[in-house]
């Protein structure tokens, strides 16, 4: 059972959260621009990293934010939490994603 | 290769010392070969098998990174069916039902294939009502599917509790009769060994850690034991597909979640049938050994680790027990997790990629097993033929450009 | 050990609250007209702390996010306090909207309500580690609730949706058993 | 009373005040309170305990604790029946009854041990290699097969116990009370942190409890002062009966406490049966010991063949004797206390063999105790067959092979020692990576990845006082001395040589599975090679015990046959749980009444006693319909539709999502969410919204209000209230946070009825004095506030069934009011409350879609005949999907109305269509009814469907297959009633 630090109310159990997948898809500005394999890709397409991975967090059974989280997929290891707009931490040492 | 037979068993026993042979070599990879599957597991040995059997390819590897089934073939429930919804899932599936009853023979090895019907409990209104869509189109693809009311249900499992009083009471139930179990590990031993009677070079501890492309086309593969030179490459590394589609510059569109499941320590036969229900997110079915084998629910996080949460097993036991008021002094023996690799439209990707040479065969989430044979079948065609069988032609990684999705949610809406 | 009572007082105490006036208040904490406006109307200003609760003479507000708050009134007094803090907050990007009559709070106190709530909370509810002021939201079983301590007393509010407050009686009920035998 | 045989007068944690009388296989015996089932069957002299899972060969006791493979029980009968009980692990109490497992008719004669004699045609994986004929005849030999595996039987009945489960959060957890672990918890606990102690026994002290005190050597004494001290600190809990079974990711711990197993069926009512502690921990020390292995002689399962360290348990902790004249066999040091132990109370010590030539510590102690000990000697067999009556003793060479004589030396009682293994399996369930220590010929500890520390045997410590002092360190946070000695060295002798080498032997490693050193042998020659393949081809280490016992040994004979260093081979993954975890307590309240939480309208007791069949849609119970007496469900709902059609009718409709849509940014966020504009809707004005997802599928859809220039309320379906809510949220927060816009459900606010029928303006108007009624005033799709039946009401003028409508919505508490007001307001116009079938029927002989039912996440605004809700230029969510080419095949499924030939006739929900008359599977199907009910308004069925080509297809008629039979049905317009909704405006 993860423990997740939700930006606002510190520790909480994963039991509370909702995970929402990969953080930083930006919805394109101009989806009619776009072909139907690039909006595929916004749409559908995953980094899926072993390793390293940002992705979104709500905290749904407590202040309701949602949030960034940036994890391990295969520790599991919490590396870092920012809010939604924050810029990600820069890339530390450690398994590239 | 010795044929397995009860006479075979005798020889050996009577004999001094018995000498059974390798159920397949143990070869150092070649420096290059026609056709290189990556993936040990059971749809890349059954692909290899198909392609050296109906296809008549002879220069084939299989690279495995760790040991033959380790992946999600020696950690899934077991469950067989093909009970699907649309008509290109329903094909697929059916077709691989119909090999696997036929596969002890062919292979020579009892993969243990057990049709003791599987049972989808139906809990609300709006349940039933997709049942009855559902058994219908069954029916008219040609697959035997039945409506059981509350008794018969009960009639099936007389361990399940069919009392109206429950929080979700059982209102029916649905049941392919040809549906059950098979023993996972068979499933990859077997294919493995009748592949390497036919010649196919079976590598395991191999990781592929890069895919040589040039100008479009597929080469080879480097790999913990050397550069491979490959005239055409399958990907069928399920838990890793995404990983090993970068490697040729490929996205998917693809999650890898854990699937967790467990099994009871080993009691007497209570329950002869595979039973599951979408409604409350549980599925289970006895192992001959006598185990409760019971699949819970995917995490919601991404993950490589071949395990999810507590919460997960906490849940899926309250639903359990609703339904079988009499397990509940049984206890949990042993609990694991798989790498399930989920599309958007809970359907596999089965075919051909951007890159000539190059094919991939992924993203079948929680229903990978039951396809093994199928999969295998198709991929092995696509491959020999370089177009995909109209079996797997739906299921092409374009169709998430076109729209053309198949969406088996209602199918896949509880682990299987 | 099953000890209906220790040293004497009940070891739990379930019971159901007074209805509530309740205003669910949205708006920037940052923004000192917000404040006022809020502070002009409760008695108090939104505690901008994450989990804590500040009680006036008119009311209690308690947090529920960085930009939400939960204000207790008298219940008679619901609509004319939302009325007041809509005028108080106009031309403000603030929301404020009446929710007594959706919630149900629960109370729970004794000496061994902790462990009550900790059979179903994965919150730390220790005393010491949940103190007086504190408030937050949480589960409790499959319930969403908002778990307030309002003083220094062993006593814990429970608020969840009226629809859920059958579950949550019954479900705390049932977890209270082991200490008191009979509620 | 029954004498006890084996038990000795004194000493021991028994009470012999309170003798217990307990019935093993139908047999009446007595123990002693503090006695587990086993040492109590020890006391009476029995060994014969189980049988084993494939062999059927007569198994006794082999340890003393949760690594037992052999002595599995049935404890109890009927409802409160438990299998597969470990005996060592039972606690005695008065009345236990208990049988052996998995033997037939009994455990001293079992018919299925006939297999035994033929196992030489039943090794490891045969079944692979067989039942292959005929064709699916597996399914007749797997019954059979089937019967013969499964050791225990599962209750008949539900169970009658509680279980509990709890939250509990901590500094310092401590698993395991032995000397390292009360060290370390006492360290931990004076340092004034959360301090957490668990341990499996009934009582705190590990190892302590089973050594005889000895001078100078902390024992009995120590333990209960540092208990006392540990009980004096309310910051410390001490849990005992508690076994820590599961470590998972971020210091989450997964214990089990066995609240009253130990009190058996008597234990009162309200305490739970057992509790499983779900534990957070800032720091864990893992002080959970070693666990001593069996030695692969041939012959090493028989009755009375015995670890040497249980031996010495059941001798010192519960003065009962295992037997009366022992042969002793180790690799290590360890056995020679238990030797010494046994013989101090009086059991006659025939010999010690010793597989090293040279010991490390040469065993004075049992030398001046005049033991007779052969170095370089091992048990190579034994005799006896229900309980082991003698052993055969050789000397091995320095090659492995037998050397001089074999030398038969009775006796009752085979002691055992290969070493020992520390319990690493939390450690390594934590995802701790562990390393192979050849000097001690284990597995330990190595690198960690969450914040655990290993204290005491676990770590390789052997002596207690080292043990002491690495839990004090550990509990302290330091990082833990080097065991100053540490687990007795271990030679690797596996396998011991047999007798003779071609004779009949078989040298079992993993004892409840029946898997022998032959057996890996095989495995290895078939190239099942990898100890992953081993395990799954032999079933090595799969049993209830998980190969506590048999796995290193396992191990090393693999590694024997591959000639391959052991670690090279390397050790399996440890998964939880430790130890096997009671469903019930997994599940904990979250069973019967508490399973799921019941959602209940204020309505709902109206409901109840109006006789109303309840529906579950998601977590609410709705009224299905309301049958007067004899009244079928058809006949119910078409006098509901007939009611709201020709008169009026009330439902319920509190559970509909309701969100409160406020600040400047409103308007924009409908444009976005909703697929038409919302720009020019006037305060006081509804309209209806079509959500979709991203790609481009209908999510959702509802009537959305403005309640002022800046500030909406938004309805949804019931099913998706809080699905949409959340996903609203999400666009909000992380695509538009620049939105000045905030979301408040007021689902739960608010009571609504629906009041429906062309006599619903005229109940209404007699209940409000300050809303004007009229058309005119008050025109379809506008809202006005005011009082109804004199509470402060919503009232919004809108219809799912095309009748005259209006939702009236008032604050909750008043809900129950307000039905009975409308009931009673509208029974001279015949007012009748109606169920959501009634609604369904209402909806879809208007044509209207369902959310749920018309879509399934496939469906699209087009397929629905819907663009005219798509907002031309402007972007929103799911525009773009829509433009994607597949979704553009006029082929796609679209909505149609069906209209059946036999007008009698209501399709069946979800049956397929088909182009022509069927002509054999596989058909080629067009698409499939969605709705179809019999429409009483309009004396004939009505159906929706998704048809491929939809609408263009008016006319043609379609098959329909249904059981037997195919009917016939012309595709047609949806709208079956008023067309053109003059109704509705009126």
């Amino acid at each position: 059972m993860l423990l997740i630090a939700c930006p606002w109310c510190g520790q909480r159990d994963e039991s509370e959260f909702t995970c929402g997948g990969e953080a930083h898809i930006q919805r394109p500005p101009d989806p009619d621009a776009l072909s139907d394999p690039e909006w595929a890709d916004y749409l559908f397409m995953r980094a899926n990293p072993k390793g390293r991975h940002r992705e979104r967090w709500c905290h749904t059974h407590g202040c309701g934010r949602w949030f960034n989280v940036e994890r391990h997929t295969v520790t599991h290891d919490v590396l870092s939490v920012y809010r939604m707009g924050e810029a990600p931490p820069d890339d530390r040492d450690g398994d590239p994603s | 290769m010795t044929r397995y037979s009860i006479f075979s068993l005798a020889r050996n026993a009577l004999a001094h010392r018995p000498n059974w042979q390798r159920a397949w070599r143990s070869p150092d990879p070649r420096p290059a070969y026609d056709v290189v599957i990556v993936g040990g597991g059971g749809h890349g040995l059954a692909t290899a098998y198909y392609l050296a059997k109906e296809h008549g390819v002879s220069n084939i590897a299989v690279l495995e990174k760790g040991w033959l089934g380790g992946g999600n073939t020696g950690r899934n429930t077991t469950v067989i069916r093909s009970n699907y919804l649309w008509d290109e899932s329903a094909h697929l599936y059916e077709k691989a039902l119909q090999l696997y009853e036929g596969l002890s023979q062919e292979l020579n090895f009892n993969i243990m294939l057990s049709q003791r019907g599987v049972l989808n409990l139906v809990h609300n209104e709006h349940e039933l009502k997709e049942m009855s869509r559902r058994v219908r189109a069954i029916r008219l693809n040609g697959i035997d599917s039945e409506i059981l009311d509350r008794q018969a249900v009960k009639a099936e499992i007389p361990v399940i509790n069919i009392s109206p009083q429950v929080r979700y009471p059982i209102l029916g139930a649905s049941i392919q009769r040809r549906g059950g179990v098979a023993r996972h590990d068979a499933v990859a031993w077997g294919f493995a060994r009748a592949a390497d009677a036919r010649g196919v070079d079976i590598v395991q501890n191999c990781e592929v850690t890069g895919i040589d492309v040039a100008n479009g086309r597929v080469r080879g593969l480097q790999t913990s034991r050397g550069a491979i030179a490959a005239k055409q490459v399958g990907l069928v590394a399920a838990g890793h597909s995404s990983l090993l589609a970068a490697m040729a510059g490929l996205r998917l569109p693809i999650e890898s979640h854990p699937l967790q499941a467990m099994v009871s320590e080993p009691i007497k036969p209570v329950l002869d049938c595979v039973v599951m229900s979408n409604a409350v997110h549980v599925y289970l079915s006895q192992s001959d050994k006598g185990e409760l084998v019971i699949g819970a629910g995917i995490d919601g996080y991404n993950s490589y680790a071949q395990r999810g949460s507590f919460q997960i097993i906490e849940s899926q036991m309250g639903a359990l027990l609703e339904l079988f008021p009499s397990f509940s002094r049984l206890r949990m023996l042993r609990q694991w997790g798989g790498i399930v690799d989920v599309c958007p439209d809970a359907s596999p990707i089965v075919g051909k990629t951007p890159v000539e040479g190059l094919y991939i065969n992924c993203g079948w989430g929680t229903g990978g097993f039951k396809a093994t044979p199928g999969s295998g079948w198709a991929f092995a065609h696509t491959i020999a033929q370089d177009r995909p069988h109209a079996l797997n032609a739906p299921f092409t990684l374009e169709r998430f450009s076109t729209g053309a999705l198949i969406d088996e949610h209602g199918a896949a809406a509880v682990a299987h | 050990m099953a000890d209906p009572t220790v040293r004497g007082v009940p070891a739990v105490t379930l019971a159901r609250c007074p209805p509530r006036g309740r205003i669910n208040l949205r708006g920037n904490c940052a923004d000192p007209a917000f404040r006022a406006g809020v502070a002009s109307t409760i008695g108090t200003e939104p505690p901008p702390a994450a989990n804590t609760s500040r009680s006036a003479g008119r009311g209690v507000i308690l947090w529920l996010g960085p930009d939400e708050w939960l204000a207790e009134v008298a219940p008679a007094a619901e609509t004319a306090f939302a009325a007041a803090l809509e005028d108080a907050l106009s031309g403000l990007h603030a929301s404020v909207v009446a929710v007594g009559d959706g919630l149900v709070t629960l109370s729970l106190s004794g000496p061994r309500s902790v462990d009550v709530l900790a059979k179903g909370m994965t919150l730390d509810v220790d005393p010491d580690r949940f103190p007086a002021g504190r408030c937050a939201r949480s589960l409790l079983a499959k319930a969403p609730v908002l778990l307030h301590r309002p003083g220094t007393e062993l006593l814990y509010e429970v608020t969840v949706a009226r629809s859920f407050s059958h579950y949550a009686l019954r479900w705390l009920h049932d977890a209270a058993l082991e200490y008191v035998q009979t509620l | 009373m029954t004498t006890q045989p084996y038990r000795l007068a004194e000493g021991g944690i028994v009470d012999r005040e309170r003798p217990l009388t307990f019935s093993f296989n139908g047999r009446r015996l007595t123990g002693f309170a503090g006695d587990t089932l086993a040492s109590a069957l020890l006391a009476n002299g029995v060994h014969l305990v189980g049988r084993s899972f494939k062999y059927h060969r007569p198994r006794g006791i082999l340890t003393a604790g949760t690594e037992e493979p052999n002595a599995l029980v049935q404890l109890e009968t009927g409802n409160r029946s438990t299998p597969n009980l470990k005996a060592t692990r039972v606690e005695l109490y008065d009345g236990l009854v208990a049988t052996s497992v998995n033997c037939w008719p009994g455990v001293s004669f079992d018919a299925s041990a006939l297999i035994d004699t033929a196992h030489r045609m039943v090794p490891a994986g045969f079944y692979y290699k067989t039942f292959m004929w005929p064709r699916g005849g597996w399914h007749v030999y797997e019954k059979l097969i089937r019967r013969m595996a499964g050791m225990g039987r599962a209750p008949e009945g539900p169970d009658p116990d509680r279980y509990d489960r709890v939250n509990a959060h901590c500094e310092v957890l401590v698993v395991g009370a032995g000397p390292a672990g009360l060290a370390a918890a006492r360290a931990a606990g004076r340092s004034g942190v959360r301090v957490i102690l668990a341990d499996e026994q009934p009582r705190p002290g590990g190892m302590l409890l089973n050594v005889a005190d000895t001078k100078g050597e902390p024992g009995a004494d120590w333990v209960g002062d540092t208990l006392s001290e540990l009980r004096s600190m309310p910051n410390v809990r001490v849990l005992t009966r508690t076994t820590v079974t599961g470590y998972f990711d971020h210091n989450f711990l997964v214990a089990v406490e066995r609240v009253t197993d130990h009190l058996g069926p008597d234990a009162p009512a309200h305490l739970p049966r057992q509790r499983l502690w779900r534990i957070r921990a800032a720091r864990v020390v893992l002080a959970t010991g070693a666990l001593e292995r069996p030695l692969t002689f041939a012959n090493n399962d028989r009755p009375g063949v015995m670890l040497a360290a249980a031996a010495r348990a059941y001798v010192n902790a519960f003065a009962a004797l295992p037997g009366r004249r022992a042969v002793v066999c180790t690799n290590d040091d360890s056995a020679y206390d238990a030797a010494l132990d046994l013989h101090r109370n009086g059991v006659e010590i025939a010999a010690i063999a010793d597989l090293r030539t040279d010991p490390a510590r040469p065993a004075a102690q049992a030398a001046a105790a005049g033991l007779n000990i052969l170095y370089g000697h091992a048990v190579v067999d034994t005799g006896g067959r229900r309980r082991v009556r003698s052993a055969h003793v050789a000397g091995i060479g320095s090659d492995g092979f037998l050397k001089g004589p074999v030398r038969a030396l009775q006796c009752d009682l085979v002691l055992m020692s290969g070493g020992w293994s520390p319990a690493v399996h939390l450690f390594s369930q934590s995802g701790g990576r562990l390393r192979y220590d050849d000097a001690l010929g284990a597995f330990l500890p190595d690198r960690a990845r969450q914040r655990v520390q290993c204290a005491g045997a676990v770590n390789g410590a052997a002596d207690t006082a080292s043990c002491i002092l690495q839990g004090q360190d550990a509990g302290s946070g330091d990082l833990p001395a080097a065991a100053s000695a540490a687990v007795a060295e271990a030679g690797s002798h596996w396998p011991i040589p047999a007798r003779n080498r071609s004779g009949e032997f078989r040298r079992f490693v993993d004892f409840q599975n029946d898997v022998t050193t032959a057996d890996i042998a095989l495995a290895v020659a078939e190239g099942y090679q990898s100890v992953e393949h081993l395990k799954r081809y032999t079933t090595l280490g799969m049993g209830t015990e998980q190969g506590k016992t048999g796995n290193v040994p396992g191990i090393a004979v693999l590694a024997g046959s591959l000639g391959a260093p052991l670690p090279a081979v390397g050790t399996t993954t440890f998964r939880p749980p430790y130890d096997p975890v009671t469903f019930g307590a997994i599940a904990g309240r979250d069973v019967g009444p508490l399973a799921d939480p019941v959602r209940e309208t204020p309505m709902h007791a109206w409901h109840v006693k109006a006789g109303a069949v309840f529906e579950d849609v998601g977590q609410w119970k709705r009224p299905f319909y309301y049958p007067l007496a004899g009244e079928t469900k058809r006949d119910a709902v078409v006098r509901e539709c007939l009611a709201v059609r020709n008169a009026v009718g009330l439902m319920d409709a509190t559970t509909l999502g309701k969100i409160v849509v406020s600040g400047r940014g409103a308007v924009a966020f409908l444009n976005r969410v909703y697929t038409n504009a919302w720009d020019d809707l006037e305060v006081g004005r509804c309209r209806y919204g079509l959500m979709l997802g991203e790609d481009g599928m209908v999510l959702d859809d509802g009537v959305t209000a403005r309640l002022a220039t800046n500030q909406f309320l938004m309805t949804t379906t019931t099913g998706n209230a809080s699905r949409v809510l959340a996903w609203l949220e999400e666009w909000l927060q992380t695509e538009w946070p620049d939105l000045d816009v905030y979301l408040t459900s007021v689902t739960e606010q608010f009571a609504t009825v629906a009041l429906a029928g062309p006599k619903a303006r005229a109940v209404l108007s007699g209940l409000t004095s300050d809303i004007d009624v009229t058309t005119g005033a008050f025109p379809f799709m506008s809202w006005r506030s005011g009082h109804v039946a004199g509470f402060p009401a919503r009232v919004f003028r809108i219809s799912y069934s095309g009748e005259l409508a209006y939702e009236i919505s008032v604050p909750a508490a008043h809900g129950l009011n307000l039905w009975a007001a409308l009931s009673r307001q509208g029974e001279d116009h015949g007012i009748t409350p109606f169920g959501t079938e009634a609604m369904h029927v209402l909806r879809a002989e208007k044509g209207y879609l369902m959310v749920g039912q018309e879509t399934d996440g496939t469906v699209t605004p087009i397929d629905l005949g819907m663009q005219w809700i798509l907002k031309k230029r402007k972007d929103y969510i799911g525009r773009r999907s829509l433009a994607r080419s597949a979704m553009l095949d006029p082929m796609r499924k679209r909505l149609v109305g069906l209209r059946t030939e036999d007008p009698d006739l209501v399709l069946p929900e979800g049956a397929q269509i088909l182009p022509t008359a069927p002509y054999g599977p596989p058909e080629t199907m067009v698409g499939h009814v969605t709705s179809s009910y019999w429409s009483g308004v309009l004396r004939r069925s009505v159906a929706l469907a998704l048809v491929k080509g939809g609408r263009d297809r008016e006319t043609t008629t379609v098959h329909v297959p249904l059981d037997g039979r195919t009917a016939r049905a012309e595709i047609c317009d949806p709208r079956f009633y008023d067309p053109d909704g003059a109704r509705l405006r009126g």
